[in-house]
């Protein structure tokens, strides 16, 4: 199985020559994305048809000499692997499309198919080699990719701040590997499992650092905003929906499979980053008036979200509690799938926005829905599922996540006593504000009356596109309603990282998901749906049958006042406007200075509001004018004169003769 | 045959809420009017002012979109199916395991994100102003509710209404300050998102004051009458749920014959009645806030709510 | 016999270590010069008895280096270059003498202890030479470190040249000295030379400061 | 002495030094040095296969093969690179026919001198060619007489000789230390007796001896704070100079440290020179990375990055052990192809654009995209970013020391990584962005630059084991 899966990867490698070799032609893309989607697809039906198959696993004369590279295809394994291809899969499709209008083909072609091979190989790795080198194989393509359009705004500053923090997270899981290994350099997964590494503390923290520097963990998400809508659209998508899982993955890897037993404190350190991570992400989010930036806020958000999840199974599993560690677990995974579903499809929306009308701004965009409703259609399915409303998938997992704090009372651990109902709190409230974000998303984007001639003249996107984005959006609803099934596939993954399994879900009557049992809580999401069309449709005809359905068109009601201007409609900003004011002032620091110009005067009144990003200014800033001082301070010695020098040699002379002289 | 029944009751619960929403939105409205020295429509202004809607063509602004046509209907369903999911009369409805409390909140909340998009479909600035107000106040009403369910799921072992209902009414909880504290916020919650005073006032028509109305100012005809009739539900589904949480007495069980369901009704229509005229008296006897004090009012909520949790969570070691 | 070979050895040895500390009390080139010529002297007759105790003839090669070149050829060549330069009678130092002569004794201790408590077994004599030669390095390095003047560095940097000649003789039978001093006499040749070639620039490092940055390139 | 493979490799430079320095004709000179340096390259491969037996002035083992092979193969591609390189000096005149024939002869003295100090089997001699050698840089640096060339030749020159001596006195030392055990002359200054006998010897005057042999080789390794000739000399000599300086003169020095290193090691009681070399390597690392910031000149920049790594590989060295020691052989291999290759880069975008200065560069991938993604390329793997070999040693150098020595293995990340952060933020505004400069096509052979840059990509995936085992050995050898 492994094999096969190598295979692919490698195949996917192998388009990158081929790439490079057809340069500006045009057809190129359509080879590129058509071999990639065919080969992800092979990879996603191997990754399923290994779900439930034992751990399959191969060994290549690669990697470190006296090693090899080890490679290892388990449930775990395999769920990402399907999560990553599938997401590859719907971005090559998207991009047969999408890719004509790219403007750089040469410097994206040959870098994507490379991208998707390293994060199925991150997924695949077995032992710590191989696991950095294809993590930073990945982190390498993605970063060409971001600077694929480097003359366009700050992209270049973008791409540097992306590189140098994937360095500092590799780096720290060079050290997490060094500390698993031990002093025998055990490098395979299976001698790290094998072994009982000591410092326990700075393993964790060390991976957390690793793996949340690259799935966005506030404080380390600062790359991520800049670096994920920097990139073309079809790779933002990758980015933001499949790499950070990879990182996820990472993470689990490490804390649930190679570093042992989890201490109990382990879990309020996660659960602690993950609520803190939720509720920042969404409240960034709130604030862009960027499309693509919003949505990476958005990733941020939900990557706290999958967290929390994380941080509950490792509580329960370091109490023992396997059956509710199961449970958050599960939570937590299936976000990772749904996220990477609604996140492809938001993105994939935003890129045919933006090549429709050459706008990521929303304040430049608006009525869209009447240029282009099947795009508008798909795009209101993928804010529906992130912002959790049923009968989509996005609710379920919330759902899941809901059930797992409460199951968190037996805990006996006080901290966790304290932190997890907060955290419960936390992640309700990122729900609710991620639906206002939503809402204001898809409302200025799509909604009202276009705001730019550009708006005006945009048109639907072409098929490729819309295949893509459909398939993504029934993905959702399908999930939604029937998330037994989902919720199985991950049952033998759960089993092997926590020694339990839920409950088999699909055997329920009606297909309703039972997490524990019924009497204490179920969800069933296709009778929602049912229902829901049913009394729908029932209460549509029933009117338009029996009473009028008659309709006029008339001009909106101006309130005696009338003016044409779209200019006057809600914008993105002043949607957001009441919450900023109930959060941002604490948040951000947020200001707003009115100038009105005297009665009389004709300049116009002006509203500045003015954001600080307290954790760039508190934890970056600060980083980098260090580095830039030492450096300054240093840089004199480049100007000394050679009898300077002299004396420099000279003291280092004297210094170590002194050092021998007081040696005992 | 039994599922015939159950089936038939489960549909008598969905025509029951039909029916009697728009009746405790006429009970609320005469009560106050009652307690204004006023005279007041009568009981059933409400069906009248329904059915004229839904007789009256629809005059839709120039550039609304299919999805401002589709909303009024999607709202209406789930609001509905969050209304017809609460145990009115009966515990253990065939559906009630489709969806426990936290599900009908999230319907409720879906409601809710369409409306707010339909708010912003027109483009006009009294849209926004209501969607965007309405969102912030949803921001801080839906984590509080949150914090409700959980104080009532940890009492009750359970999420789901009918396993809460019947364990609370087999009265074996006591006494419980989480519990009190839960009620509290709830009721704020419950008129917070009901947009009645003092959070928002359902008569205005003062453009800058209102919230819920300002949303749906550009709706007419049918369209007009499936929100209105969705409020009224949203009401007695509030009403209703505090009645099943914290007065579930009277609920018939699961396997009970038609004299208890009569007994339940009986009861429900009760409730229903003492929760109309507490409403009113408590909005006729207060002042409505301005917007931005409504999160302070909220916050309120929110806390109550967190704090019944904890104590919840640190009792469970004791 | 034994005795008195040592003790004309260690008097050698001892007066080289003095006579750099001449040269670091000097303060006029031309002066300085004439110390060095001294340095070198000396020098060539240490080699010279060492190579009469150790019987090693090949190092009367070495010692004829020294004197040719190094007593004779340098110092003349460099009389010629600094009164041609005009800077004779400059007074060219960085500290002033006391403290160089303060860090001088400091450095010949340090050597003194390193030396003597390293080579217990040694013989005394090889050990003396070795204390002696590494006080002569130092100084050397010393002078270089705090003469301005590339002619005073040039001559700090014969005298540490000259600590290498002593010690590599005091080590007995090693072989390849006589290439050594060779090789160090045509360095020190290409310094010569060098200020010769350069002559713009008569010390080490004043150059004028707009060529300095358009040559670093790096500051602005 | 017979003529067998290690006295040719001496021999070809030195003959072919004479023959070029008589010849006229630069281009005729330039093939032919390219011939002389392919045919020291296959004499020395063929080291690998029969090796002679040790002589008392030459002999070849498992260790300096190494750094033969290497040295020969570098020399041999930079050859290349020269030619075609020098051509264009020519073109503008910045270099005339005759002083051609000198840096021609120049360079085949040079290999004439590393090939002589990474086989002499005789700490004086070894010391001679490194001297030799020195001398030949110093006058190529100074070779294009610019008021800069001449400063940084001098500034060389000094630094140097005060290394040299320096070094000599370590020699003289090591020598009375050999003396009583090994017996008066010669034998006392081979290594292979040496060794043998480094049990015995004194310690405390190996620890004197050692001090002065690490500050005088370290001159020339670049070690902070005795680095202050290198980025001068690499950033105003002619650009196959630069590489040759960074790809192997300063691993010959390293080569000499080495050495001693392991005549330390096999003494007992003599102290550890793992510390002093870790502690100088760690300075130098971290020194050179701040430094990376303020450059504006592109070769020296790079410069500053082989201090970088040389503080690196010392680190590696000092801290010991098989893993280590094996990064060590790993790291500099990997260092001196990755960092030759890219000065091939450097030196056709100096050419092209005209200037070193990198304000006045920019766009590169632009304008020459193979230049461009080349010198991508091989930033990418000198910053250590897998799939490439450097990343290979640094994960081998950082995961072994930081369960032995945490926060050291620490400094050295933060090291790596200030580097890593200043090199990309140069990297930025000369291979992307708006192009600047002129936009003239280069007349560049691409062979060489790419070559390396391949080695070094098949070495971060996949090494022979054969290769491996020879450096298992080596890294044995150095205890």
């Amino acid at each position: 199985m492994v094999l096969a899966a190598l295979t692919f990867a490698a195949a996917l490698l192998a388009i990158v020559p081929v790439a490079i070799a057809a340069g500006r032609w045009s057809r190129a893309r359509v080879v590129v994305y058509g071999a990639s989607l065919v080969a992800s697809l092979a990879l996603v039906l191997i990754a399923l048809a290994s779900l439930f198959a034992p751990p399959s696993t191969a060994q290549l004369p690669l990697g470190l000499p006296w090693l090899g590279s080890h490679f290892r295809l388990d449930a775990l394994a395999a769920f990402f692997l399907a999560v990553v291809n599938l997401g590859g899969a719907a971005a090559s499709l998207y991009a047969i499309g999408f890719g004509r209008h790219e403007t750089a083909p040469s410097r994206v072609l040959p870098f994507y198919p490379a991208f998707l091979a390293g994060m199925s190989l991150v997924v695949l790795a077995d032992d710590a080699f191989s696991f950095l080198v294809s993590w930073e194989f990945m982190s390498l393509t993605s970063w060409a990719l971001v600077m694929a359009h480097h003359r366009e705004g700050d992209n270049m500053r973008a791409g540097y701040i992306y590189l140098v923090m994937a360095s500092a997270g590799t780096a720290a899981l060079i050290l997490t590997f060094g500390l698993l290994a031990g002093l025998d350099g055990g490098y395979t997964f299976a001698q790290m499992r094998a072994g009982h590494p000591e410092f326990a503390a700075a393993i964790l923290i060390l991976a957390l650092v690793g793996a949340g520097s690259k799935a966005g963990l506030v404080p380390l998400h600062v790359w991520l905003p800049l670096a994920h809508p920097a990139a073309p659209s079809h790779v933002s998508a990758l980015m933001s929906g499949v790499m950070t899982k990879v990182a996820v993955y990472g993470f689990v890897r490490i804390a649930f499979d190679l570093a042992g037993e989890p201490a109990w404190w382990w879990s309020i350190v996660v659960l602690a980053l993950g609520g803190i991570t939720a509720v920042m992400g969404v409240l960034y989010a709130l604030m862009q008036h960027d499309l693509k930036r919003l949505l990476a806020y958005h990733t941020v958000e939900n990557i706290g979200i999958i967290f929390i999840g994380l941080g509950l199974a490792l509580a329960f599993k370091a109490h023992n509690m396997p059956l509710a560690a199961a449970l958050a677990l599960t939570a937590g995974l299936l976000h990772v799938f749904n996220h990477s579903v609604f996140k492809s499809l938001l993105f994939f929306g935003a890129g045919a926005v933006l090549n429709a009308t050459g706008e990521r701004d929303m304040e430049h965009l608006g009525g869209l829905i009447h240029r282009m409703p099947q795009t508008a259609f798909v795009f209101l399915v993928g804010c529906a599922a992130i912002s959790a409303l049923p009968p989509l998938n996005g609710f379920v997992s919330e759902w899941l996540t809901f059930q797992a704090i409460l199951l968190s009372p037996q805990l006996p651990s006080w901290g966790l006593k304290l932190i997890v109902p907060a955290v419960g709190a936390l992640l309700a409230l990122s729900a609710a504000l991620a639906a206002a974000c939503f809402v204001k998303a898809f409302g200025v984007t799509f909604l009202g009356r276009p705001r730019t001639p550009a708006a005006e003249r945009a048109s639907e996107t072409d098929r490729f596109s819309l295949a893509a984005m459909g398939f993504l959006a029934a993905l959702c609803l399908v999930a939604g309603i029937v998330p037994g099934i989902f919720m199985d596939a991950l049952a033998p993954a759960v089993e092997s990282l926590v020694g339990q399994r839920l409950p088999a879900q699909t055997g329920v009557q009606w297909l309703s998901i039972v997490p524990i049992a019924e009497s204490r809580s179920s969800y069933n999401g296709l009778l929602v749906f049912l229902f829901m069309i049913i009394s729908g449709t029932l209460a549509a005809t029933a009117i338009h049958r029996f009473a009028s359905d008659r309709l006029r068109r008339a001009p909106p009601w101006d309130c005696g006042y009338p003016d044409a201007s779209p200019a006057t409609q809600y914008t993105a900003d002043s949607f957001a406007q009441p919450i900023r004011r109930v959060f941002g002032t604490v948040v951000f620091r947020a200001r707003e200075h009115v100038e009105m110009p005297p009665p009389g005067d004709t300049r116009p009144a002006r509203l500045k509001v003015e954001l600080r990003d307290l954790v760039w200014d508190t934890l970056y800033a600060p980083l980098a004018t260090g580095v830039g001082a030492a450096a300054d301070r240093l840089n004199h010695m480049q100007f000394l004169t050679i009898r300077q020098f002299l004396s420099l040699v000279f003291a280092a002379l004297v210094i170590l003769l002194l050092v021998l002289a007081i040696w005992p | 045959m039994a599922l015939i029944l159950d089936l038939a009751v489960q549909g008598a619960q969905m025509l029951l809420v039909l029916l009697l929403a728009p009746l405790l939105t006429g009970l609320v409205r005469k009560v106050k009017a009652h307690l204004l020295r006023r005279q007041g429509p009568p009981l059933i202004q409400p069906y009248r002012d329904l059915i004229r809607l839904m007789r009256k063509e629809v005059v839709l602004a120039e550039n609304a979109s299919w999805l401002f046509r589709i909303i009024p209907y999607l709202v209406f369903a789930a609001t509905w199916v969050a209304a017809s999911l609460v145990p009115t009369f009966r515990t253990g409805l065939l559906f009630s395991w489709s969806a426990d409390l936290i599900a009908i909140i999230a319907l409720l909340g879906s409601a809710r994100f369409y409306l707010a998009l339909a708010g912003l479909d027109v483009g006009t600035s009294f849209g926004g102003i209501g969607s965007s107000r309405e969102v912030m106040i949803a921001s801080l009403a839906e984590p509080a509710m949150v914090m409700i369910v959980f104080t009532l799921a940890l009492v009750a072992g359970s999420t789901q209404l009918s396993t809460m209902a019947s364990f609370l009414i087999s009265g074996e909880v006591g006494l419980r300050v989480s519990l009190g504290l839960a009620l509290i916020a709830l009721i704020i919650v419950a008129i917070a998102e009901n947009a009645r005073i003092p959070v928002d006032n359902p008569a205005t028509h003062l453009e800058l004051t209102m919230v819920h109305e300002a949303m749906v100012l550009e709706y007419s005809g049918r369209h007009l009458a499936l929100i209105d009739l969705a409020a009224s539900l949203k009401l007695l589904l509030y009403v209703s749920l505090i009645a099943c949480l914290f007065a579930p007495w009277g609920m018939a069980a699961p396997d009970t014959g038609a004299a208890w369901l009569a007994i339940g009704i009986a009861a429900y229509l009760g409730k229903l009645a003492l929760g109309g005229v507490l409403l009113a008296l408590f909005e006729t006897s207060i002042a409505k806030m301005r917007v931005f004090r409504v999160p302070e009012f909220l916050g309120a909520a929110l806390m109550l709510g967190l704090l019944a949790t904890l104590l919840l969570f640190v009792s469970r070691s004791l | 016999m034994r005795g008195l070979s040592f003790d004309i050895a260690h008097m050698l040895a001892g007066s080289l270590v003095l006579i750099s500390f001449l040269q670091l009390y000097q303060d006029r080139l031309s002066a300085l010069l004439n110390v060095f010529a001294i340095h070198a002297f000396m020098l060539t007759l240490s080699v010279a008895w060492q190579a009469y105790v150790q019987a090693a003839p090949h190092l009367y090669v070495t010692a004829a280096i020294a004197l040719v070149f190094k007593a004779i050829v340098i110092p003349v060549a460099l009389h010629r270059i600094i009164v041609r330069l005009g800077i004779h009678r400059e007074i060219e130092k960085v500290v002033g003498v006391g403290t160089a002569m303060l860090i001088g004794m400091g450095l010949v201790a340090l050597s003194m202890v390193v030396m003597l408590r390293v080579t217990a077994g040694a013989d005394p004599l090889a050990r003396e030479d070795l204390a002696f030669a590494l006080s002569v390095v130092l100084l050397g390095l010393l002078m270089m470190v705090t003469r301005r003047n590339a002619v005073g560095q040039v001559v700090g940097f014969m005298s540490l040249e000259n600590g290498l000649v002593l010690a590599a003789t005091g080590a007995k039978g090693m072989p390849l000295v006589v290439e050594i001093s060779v090789a160090f006499s045509i360095l020190i040749a290409f310094i010569v030379i060098g200020i010769f070639l350069f002559r713009i620039r008569e010390r080490f490092d004043t150059v004028d400061l707009q060529a300095l940055d358009r040559f670093r390139g790096e500051r602005r | 002495m017979s003529l067998d493979a290690v006295t040719a490799i001496l021999l070809i430079p030195a003959f072919a030094a004479a023959l070029m320095a008589a010849l006229p004709g630069y281009r005729a000179t330039a093939r032919f040095n390219v011939l002389a340096a392919l045919a020291t390259f296959l004499v020395a491969l063929s080291l690998l296969f029969v090796r002679p037996q040790p002589g008392p002035y030459l002999h070849v083992d498992d260790l300096n093969n190494v750094f033969i092979v290497l040295t020969t193969f570098v020399g041999f591609t930079t050859s290349v690179f020269s030619a075609s390189y020098i051509d264009h000096e020519l073109e503008i005149g910045r270099l005339t026919p005759t002083f051609l024939r000198f840096y021609h002869a120049m360079y085949q003295i040079l290999m004439f001198a590393m090939n002589l100090a990474l086989v002499a089997n005789n700490i004086g001699v070894m010391w001679v060619a490194i001297e030799l050698a020195t001398l030949t840089t110093v006058l190529m640096v100074g070779i294009y007489r610019t008021h800069e060339a001449l400063e940084a030749a001098w500034k060389y020159f000094i630094l140097g000789s005060v290394g040299i001596a320096l070094a000599l006195f370590g020699t003289i030392l090591i020598y009375m230390a050999a003396r009583p055990s090994v017996g008066e002359g010669l034998d006392a200054m081979v290594w292979t007796t040496l060794i043998e006998h480094a049990a015995a010897f004194d310690p405390a005057l190996l620890n004197v001896a050692f001090v002065f042999l690490l500050l005088g080789y370290g001159t020339k390794v670049g070690l902070a704070p005795l680095h202050a000739w290198l980025p001068d000399a690499h950033a105003e000599g002619p650009t196959p100079i630069s590489a040759v300086l960074s790809g192997l003169l300063l691993n010959v020095a390293l080569y000499a440290l080495l050495r001693f290193k392991m005549l330390l090691a096999a003494n007992p009681q003599a102290l550890a020179p793992g510390p002093l070399m870790v502690t100088m390597g760690l300075i130098s690392a971290l020194f050179a990375a701040f430094m990376l910031y303020r450059r504006r000149d592109i070769k020296r920049m790079f410069a500053y990055s082989s201090i970088e790594h040389m503080g690196i590989i010392t680190f590696a060295f000092g801290m010991g052990g098989p893993l280590a020691n094996f990064a060590g052989l790993l790291h500099m291999t990997m260092h001196s192809l990755t960092k030759s290759a890219i000065f091939f880069a450097v030196g056709h975008i100096a050419q092209v654009k005209g200037t070193q200065r990198i304000a006045d560069m920019g766009g590169l991938t632009e304008t020459h995209p193979v230049l461009g993604w080349g010198l991508v390329l091989g930033v990418v793997a000198i910053a250590g970013l897998p799939p490439l070999g450097i990343f290979m040693s640094e994960f081998l150098v950082v995961t072994s020391t930081f369960t032995r020595a945490p926060w050291l293995a620490i400094l050295l990340v933060l090291a790596i990584l200030i580097g890593l952060a200043g090199l990309f933020l140069r990297l930025n505004t000369i291979a992307f962005g708006e192009p600047r400069g002129p936009t003239a096509e280069a007349k560049a052979s691409y062979v060489p630059m790419f070559a390396h840059l391949a080695l070094v990509f098949v070495a971060g995936i996949y090494m022979p084991p054969a290769l491996v085992t020879w450096f298992q050995n080596v890294a044995k050898l150095l205890g």
